[in-house]
């Protein structure tokens, strides 16, 4: 399991909701110096705005390359340099590109550092849910997402707490079908951040709520950091 | 030995009706678009196609499928935005799908090509893709038991080959193009560059001559 | 992340007595001699060495051996006209020994870079090595189970090295460095050049930097 | 099974056995151009020498290198080019070099059309027994010889007919411990050239004796070409 986050659960009252940036920020300012990391497609792309110059964090993507740069623009544009979102990307000093069971087996091996990965529910005991809706005339298409899932050294989930429905995304039980069991060890949403260990949820830090609100709109239970 | 194809219709002639047919790329990086063409404009059907995807828009694998010459798809993300034809077929049950994580799948194309019989996976267990598959605990840690997937044919596409077949790609168009020119009894590679032996650098080659039997050049 | 050490005695600290070290090298080509040496120098004993072969004349892994550093070999060819020290221990029932062939001990590093639980291997069907060794039928064809080989620390040679800790190597140099970098918990690289991040050709990487933990210039 | 050599028997009754140039010479002009070809340690060695300039064949050594040219001398020599029998060798254009897991991934998946290899004994069936005496205080060390045996697409065994003793090296069944089954399909010795054939031993050529000569020195059925 990772380090924890925080000595105490951090309350923010002060303030509202994340938004997608400062969760990004967030979730950037949690990877350590000098990893190895592969952003999903989707919001975790974002994340790689946040990155400090200097870290020396080096991004994977899984179709075929380590030190991938940022997002290409107008002369750019490299059709056969794009990253797993197939968008256009561009090269940093350091990068070397490999074919996909090489890119894999960096995965699967354990040698990326840190993954993190969109969710569409993630349970208490980290399994994670983010590749299929279940709906019986969804097309079914996996990509990555298993082998990220699985072969990560730590897996961060990032997601928003609550569906558009209002039902909450942190749960007992995923009821959409699973991408990997037990994978998820730091859960990142806008109302809080959670770290997951061994069935346990710790609540780092809240944000616009106080950590018994937080808890009273969920059903699933959980730990301040200083109860651990 | 390689043989160098005087056009991409050249180069996938022969290939037969219930074929299995591997093709490169990763979205557009890497897709042999031409020979994918080519061997629409073949009439081979019933065909069974491995790639990560299932066609975009109307061009490539997708005017394959709607020529309805694939019987099966075996990749790993068919839905994208513009992967209409393969939807519209499946929906309406006139395409099989078999769906693989990209990892394994790139690991049983490269099964195929290095003569291993099966391996055992953490990639899929606990998921629906388990379903009727193998597994077996090693370690303390559960697996799944994949098996390799040989192709008839590879098409492929890569940046520069030499006289001998050898070849280099560009940047993330190299993706499944090795494993595959490995993995198929006939592996056929449209370029943009022909050299000569001898002018790649031996310690960069990255799919050596031996996994390559045709080549044919072709528009950038 | 990768370190640069100062001196080969640097770059191997930390090996553990009982610890599974995996050395790269074939026959003379690629074999990391300083950092072996180093090694030996640690004092850190009853070892498993997992490399092509078990020494030569009294220097590198024989040296080692000689100092009675090794409880167990791993390797494909022990027996060389050279192989005197390795001999005389193993006739002295002083040393294990496991044989591998030289392609599944290829593939059994791999297998543990890879995070493949295992896998079935055609080579050494009915042969003495088969002994103890589950086989399965598989199309017709008979395979042999083989596990993974991971190592707590790898000591490899590469030829340049840059800041990042990508590895290029020189022609059949290469052999096992590669496979040995990505099965260790530690990887210790001596090179003979050290260049700027950037200055290798990004498609003709062959170890990428996330492989190796720690670099040193040696002699050449 | 490889292609018929002969229609016919050839009794060569003019000549003795063939010396160690002849027979590498004759193995080397039985090697169709074009092919990728793995010379085994020792005598194989030496047929790389008659290989027709112009034949394009390309030499795989299993230590991770295609395009192997001839033996180095003097300022060629570069102890990084080595091959499997560990003597510097020099690089053909078009050579190409890979690990060791690539090399014979190359190898056991099928892609060397011929492996040329020395041989103790060779059964009826094809049983190739070439790397162990079977001596109690024998060292065993396999090197790449299974993997070579078990992968590639022909293997032919090379060998003297006759052990120092006098014994026979094509034998019913190996008493020396096996190194693959059923996997050589050509026999090249002094005396003659055997195909193998699901049990068949179909002899192609024989020198300095008769079909029934030779047929009498062995323990083994042996066919003439005709006859099958």
């Amino acid at each position: 399991m990772s380090e924890r986050l925080t000595e105490r659960t951090i309350e923010h009252l002060d303030r509202g909701p994340l938004d997608r940036d400062e969760l990004a920020k967030l979730v950037a300012g949690g990877i350590a110096p000098g990893s190895y990391v592969n952003l999903g497609i989707g919001q975790p792309t974002a994340v790689s705005d946040y990155l400090a110059p200097g870290s020396g964090i080096i991004l994977h993507t899984e179709n075929g390359m380590l030190g991938m740069g940022p997002v290409a623009h107008g002369d750019q544009i490299d059709p056969d340099l794009i990253n797993a979102g197939k968008i256009p990307v561009t090269e940093l000093p350091g990068a070397s590109y490999f074919h996909q069971a090489d890119s894999f087996a960096m995965m699967r091996g354990g040698h990326i550092d840190v993954c993190v990965l969109g969710a569409f529910q993630v349970s208490q005991d980290g399994d994670l849910a983010n590749w299929h809706t279940g709906k019986p005339d969804a097309i079914p298409a996996v990509g990555g997402a298993m082998d990220l899932a699985t072969g990560a050294k730590q897996v961060y989930a990032l997601m928003t707490l609550f569906a558009r429905d209002g039902s909450p995304k942190l749960v007992p039980k995923c009821t959409y079908p699973l991408t990997g069991r037990g994978c998820v060890s730091r859960v990142y949403t806008d109302r809080a951040v959670f770290q997951l260990d061994g069935g346990r949820i710790v609540v780092s830090e809240t944000f616009g709520q106080s950590f018994d609100e937080l808890a009273a709109s969920l059903d699933v239970d959980l730990l301040r950091a200083q109860d651990q | 030995m390689v043989t160098f194809s005087p056009d991409p219709d050249a180069a996938v002639e022969g290939v037969q009706d219930g074929a299995t047919v591997l093709i490169g790329g990763f979205g557009a990086a890497g897709q042999p678009i031409e020979l994918v063409d080519a061997l629409r404009r073949t009439g081979a059907g019933d065909l069974t196609v491995v790639s990560n995807n299932a066609g975009n828009g109307t061009t490539g694998i997708a005017a394959l499928l709607a020529a309805g010459r694939v019987r099966r798809v075996i990749c790993s993300f068919p839905r994208q935005v513009d992967s209409f034809v393969f939807d519209e077929l499946y929906r309406a049950g006139r395409i099989e799908l078999e769906v693989v994580p990209q990892g394994n799948l790139a690991e049983r194309l490269r099964a195929a090509g290095a003569g291993i019989g099966g391996f055992y996976t953490p990639t899929g267990v606990g998921t629906l893709l388990a379903e009727g598959k193998e597994t077996r605990t090693i370690d303390g840690r559960e697996y799944l038991l994949e098996f390799p997937i040989r192709g008839d044919v590879a098409l492929i596409r890569a940046s520069t080959s030499d006289r001998a077949g050898n070849l280099i790609y560009r940047k993330t168009a190299r993706n499944f193009g090795p494993l595959m020119a490995s993995a198929a009894a006939l592996s056929v590679v449209e370029v943009s560059h022909i050299v000569e032996t001898g002018a790649l650098d031996p310690e960069a080659i990255v799919t050596p001559g031996i996994y390559v039997d045709r080549v044919v050049l072709t528009h950038e």
